[in-house]
């Protein structure tokens, strides 16, 4: 993957990257695994005033006094902000108020559409993943979602098997016809790069690759013919503070681990 | 004063949990959740039961493990910090179990709706979405008022909620605090509650703050002393998680052989939280202990 | 952390409630009634409000009698203890302000499809009534599922909702404990809420109990010290109910002249809770303090 | 009136016969003022076991330890089993966990529709009255209500000048056609008499009167031709039991008092 020995992992370099796209002063749906990560290294940096809004009841603006596994984990609920109903997190979503999330995803297509259900088909499951969670709920109410994921070939795919997590499903125009009132991905943080929607066709696009990546190597595993910006660059890499903030969030390395 | 609820757990489950249930459990999502009732559900060979609830965790794919489910209305089945339940996988893709795909917000809404005693919620989520096939409680409706195009959500009224709390009287008033979820409209949607709580405490104690109190006692079927009965997920007050419980179960789970041995070895040969303390070892049990406290701020409730 | 949302009640009130405003209030129906910022509303001459509310006791009648009010969204208008709201009366056989009939399950709806950003929800009450007739936020529609026939209830989301409360920090997080009626769906809906409270605490006294927090701060606007801001309705932990106010107040609003007489003493020579103290008198004040106490068993959110 | 002198006033019999409405063991909605004179009667006397569900979101198997004047007062809080939203005490009444509520009136009609909104008619109004609160989902969604109120002929009319909480509408059937899914009210405590519903006709029945009282007194001041049960009887008085319960609740006559 071409980033080894540079003094980072390629988790941590997905993390930072993905902090990036939150602004100060946001208010963040924080899901699980790396994306928990990145809400808490955009926190502890360029972004001290988010929220951080959690399905399962929770809002907190600042960042758990101890690395976490799960969203559930006492030091997550210690000195919170309001600890209350899925419903009324669900609310804040619904309505609008939640800036950005996180999702991660087994197969996404050009589209931006998730699938975390069932690969193959409904009918004859070839296999069957874990499901929506909060995610369908992320990716129809958000103002705009980040997706998170590997980057391969069977899952960068033409046209998801399953659409857990509408994206804008098949181009301009689909999310208002279908009465998404707004939203939809606005990046794609992937093992081998960043990807943006294109405003006007709706497709992802590579906007920069990691350091040490290649653009064929991006193109090879994509599933379709992927459309490539015009100022492509590198993905910037994680600053010392950075690193030593996520170690920090991440102790034992358990999601950002070698 | 009504008659005391207060049941060993097996009586309780045999009591309100008969075959073919629908049965809304792990409703904190991450916390809460009710191990020890699920395990009790393993034990004595529940079938064709229909499970409900947000992402379940781990809980879910052990009763499916188990044998006991027929079909499966959820937002998420799976191990929260690995990934796949494996129990889940093999009944899904080898077609044992029917499965009702829903979001965290529409399963919230279609309990919201039977807790509200109404037979739908509208939502703007999903819309779009692949659920609309695989979930018959789904519909597409237009706003009344706006003309926008909505999501109904179909109430579910479960049979029965089983719910992990702090503490609670024998009467069936319970405390809980800590996140939620989606425990509120549970409690109120299902005919039965069934109470599991790390302890038993006297009514003044569950009176001296009624805002904590999750549903009416006189909505609780039963209660039941089940301390530790929520490892290795979380207890606000109680005890950490247990992340290890969680990875050991990911490989234990792996193929249906694995399965069966854990079951013997977790499930089927513990007969009391003292079982299962016992098992666990004393070491593990303290790591988990809480090192750090906030005590509330008082508050009054006098007149 | 954020700015500071402490503001002076009239900054508050200037600030946030202009002319025309839509102002959900009253919430927690008999306790917590937001009178001091009622009388704010009523000090600066606001004009062509929309009240929205559950039974408001008498808190609306005087924004009425004030002339503020061109709307009203409510269940119940009048004195809980003695019947009529006079001015209210006035105002509707007069032609001069315009009603809305809601119930409280209607007006809970109302809020709960503005909390839940749906533009409605269903609900089986008020079928065959006249409320159908006198408001236009109700509709009869069908289950899309069951055919049930329902009554379809039009979201409100207020301006702003004022919300009186024990405790709050200057970032907006506020503790509220006792019955708390609609207040949490009205603080969800609204796009600015003001917390009027009793104290301004830190925010670790906030922090070290998170779920009596009745709205995240920062959907919170401005926070206001309001000490015996809800009197005369009862604050638990506070002050007990006087009675005696409402029913001078029934004997004060009989008519236009008597309600000028006491707008101008209770409302427009009172410019500080100090002054409204001195006028309430310290045999008064002593009269509805707490005698008996509860103080609830500790609970701990460590880790 | 008649009962004059007799040892109790005219508001601790009405308030007795309500609560004699009330079985042991039921979930009672309890509304302002006589009626939750009604429900602390009954809970202290032969309904013990009886809960009270109250609209502003308390539910309490006690009665509150010192006298209240409404149900927010915080003896009524004190102790109390669940503090919770008024939508959790709808839920509970909208799902038919509520066996019987008490509601007032302004005018009703012999189908015992209930009018507390306008006199006159809306387009032109004689009389704005205080509305609803909780009256009308009360008489929609309760497995039955019991009306309380004065017994004058303009307020015993034909037909209601505007229906606040649903009785039996215009006759049988009238409640299913309009999608109430079952209730209406059971009973009416008058200040002259009792009377309940047919369930052939839902007519108000007059079942029996007030010491002191003739059924001729009952007739003249009810506007509509009003059926006398078969069996008539006389409403019992409050016992020495009773009436002193009634003085602890309500210590200072404000409800009760001559």
């Amino acid at each position: 993957m071409g980033i080894k020995n540079k003094g980072y992992t390629l988790p941590q370099l997905m993390v930072t990257a993905a902090a990036r796209e939150i602004a100060d002063n946001e208010v963040i749906f924080v899901g699980m695994r790396l994306p928990m990560l990145s809400f808490f290294l955009a926190k502890s940096t360029h972004a001290p005033n988010a929220v951080g809004v959690y399905e399962l009841g929770i809002v907190r603006d600042t960042v758990a006094p101890e690395g976490i596994l799960t969203m559930g984990d006492l030091p997550n609920l210690f000195r919170a902000q309001w600890l209350a109903d899925t419903a009324d997190a669900m609310g804040l979503l619904q309505q609008g108020f939640v800036d950005a999330s996180f999702i991660g995803g087994a197969q996404v297509d050009r589209f931006g559409n998730l699938n975390t259900s069932y690969i193959g088909s409904v009918e004859n499951v070839d296999t069957r993943l874990p499901g929506s969670g909060g995610a369908c709920d992320l990716a129809s109410l958000g103002k705009r979602h980040i997706i998170i994921m590997a980057h391969q070939k069977h899952r960068f795919v033409p046209r998801v098997d399953y659409i857990t997590s509408p994206g804008y499903g098949e181009g301009p125009g689909w999310r208002q016809q279908m009465g998404l009132t707004g939203g939809g991905p606005s990046a794609v943080i992937t093992t081998l790069g960043v990807l943006h929607f294109d405003p006007d066709t709706c497709e992802m696009t590579l906007t920069s690759v990691h350091p040490g990546v290649t653009v064929d190597e991006v193109l090879e595993n994509t599933g379709w013919p992927l459309q490539i910006a015009a100022e492509l660059s590198q993905t910037p890499e994680p600053t010392d503070a950075e690193l030593s903030m996520l170690r920090r969030f991440d102790p034992k390395g358990y999601w950002t681990g070698a | 004063m009504s008659d005391s609820k207060l049941l060993s757990l097996s009586r309780a489950i045999a009591r309100f949990v008969p075959d073919s249930s629908q049965v809304v459990m792990g409703t904190s999502l991450e916390t809460f959740i009710p191990f020890a009732a699920g395990h009790e559900l393993i034990r004595q060979r529940k079938r064709d039961l229909t499970l409900i609830g947000p992402i379940s965790d781990i809980l879910f794919d052990q009763v499916v493990g188990g044998g006991c489910v027929h079909k499966i209305r959820a937002a998420w089945v799976g191990n929260v910090i690995t990934g796949s339940g494996y129990n889940f996988r093999r009944a899904v893709e080898g077609g044992t179990i029917e499965m009702e795909d829903h979001s965290n917000l529409t399963v919230s809404m279609a309990l919201r709706a039977g807790a509200m005693g109404v037979p739908f919620m509208p939502a703007r989520t999903a819309l779009g979405s692949d659920l609309f096939k695989t979930n018959t409680s789904l519909k597409v409706i237009s706003c009344p008022f706006t003309g926008d195009t909505l999501a109904a959500v179909a109430a579910i009224n479960p049979d029965v909620a089983i719910i992990h709390v702090q503490r609670a009287d024998e009467y069936g008033n319970a405390h809980a605090w800590g996140n939620l979820g989606i425990t509120r409209e549970a409690c109120m949607a299902s005919r039965h509650v069934i109470i599991t709580a790390e302890e038993i405490v006297s009514p003044d104690v569950i009176t001296s703050d009624p805002n904590r109190v999750i549903t009416p006692g006189f909505r609780v079927s039963a209660v039941v002393h089940a301390p530790w009965g929520a490892h290795p997920s979380p207890v606000p007050g109680y005890y950490n998680r247990d992340h290890q419980g969680f990875i050991d179960y990911r490989t234990a789970s792996k193929t249906s052989e694995t399965f069966a041995d854990w079951q013997a070895r977790w499930v089927d040969a513990v007969h009391s939280s003292d079982d299962y303390l016992r098992l666990l070892g004393e070491e593990r049990v303290a790591e988990l202990a809480l090192n750090h406290h906030v005590i509330p701020e008082a508050v009054d409730y006098g007149y």
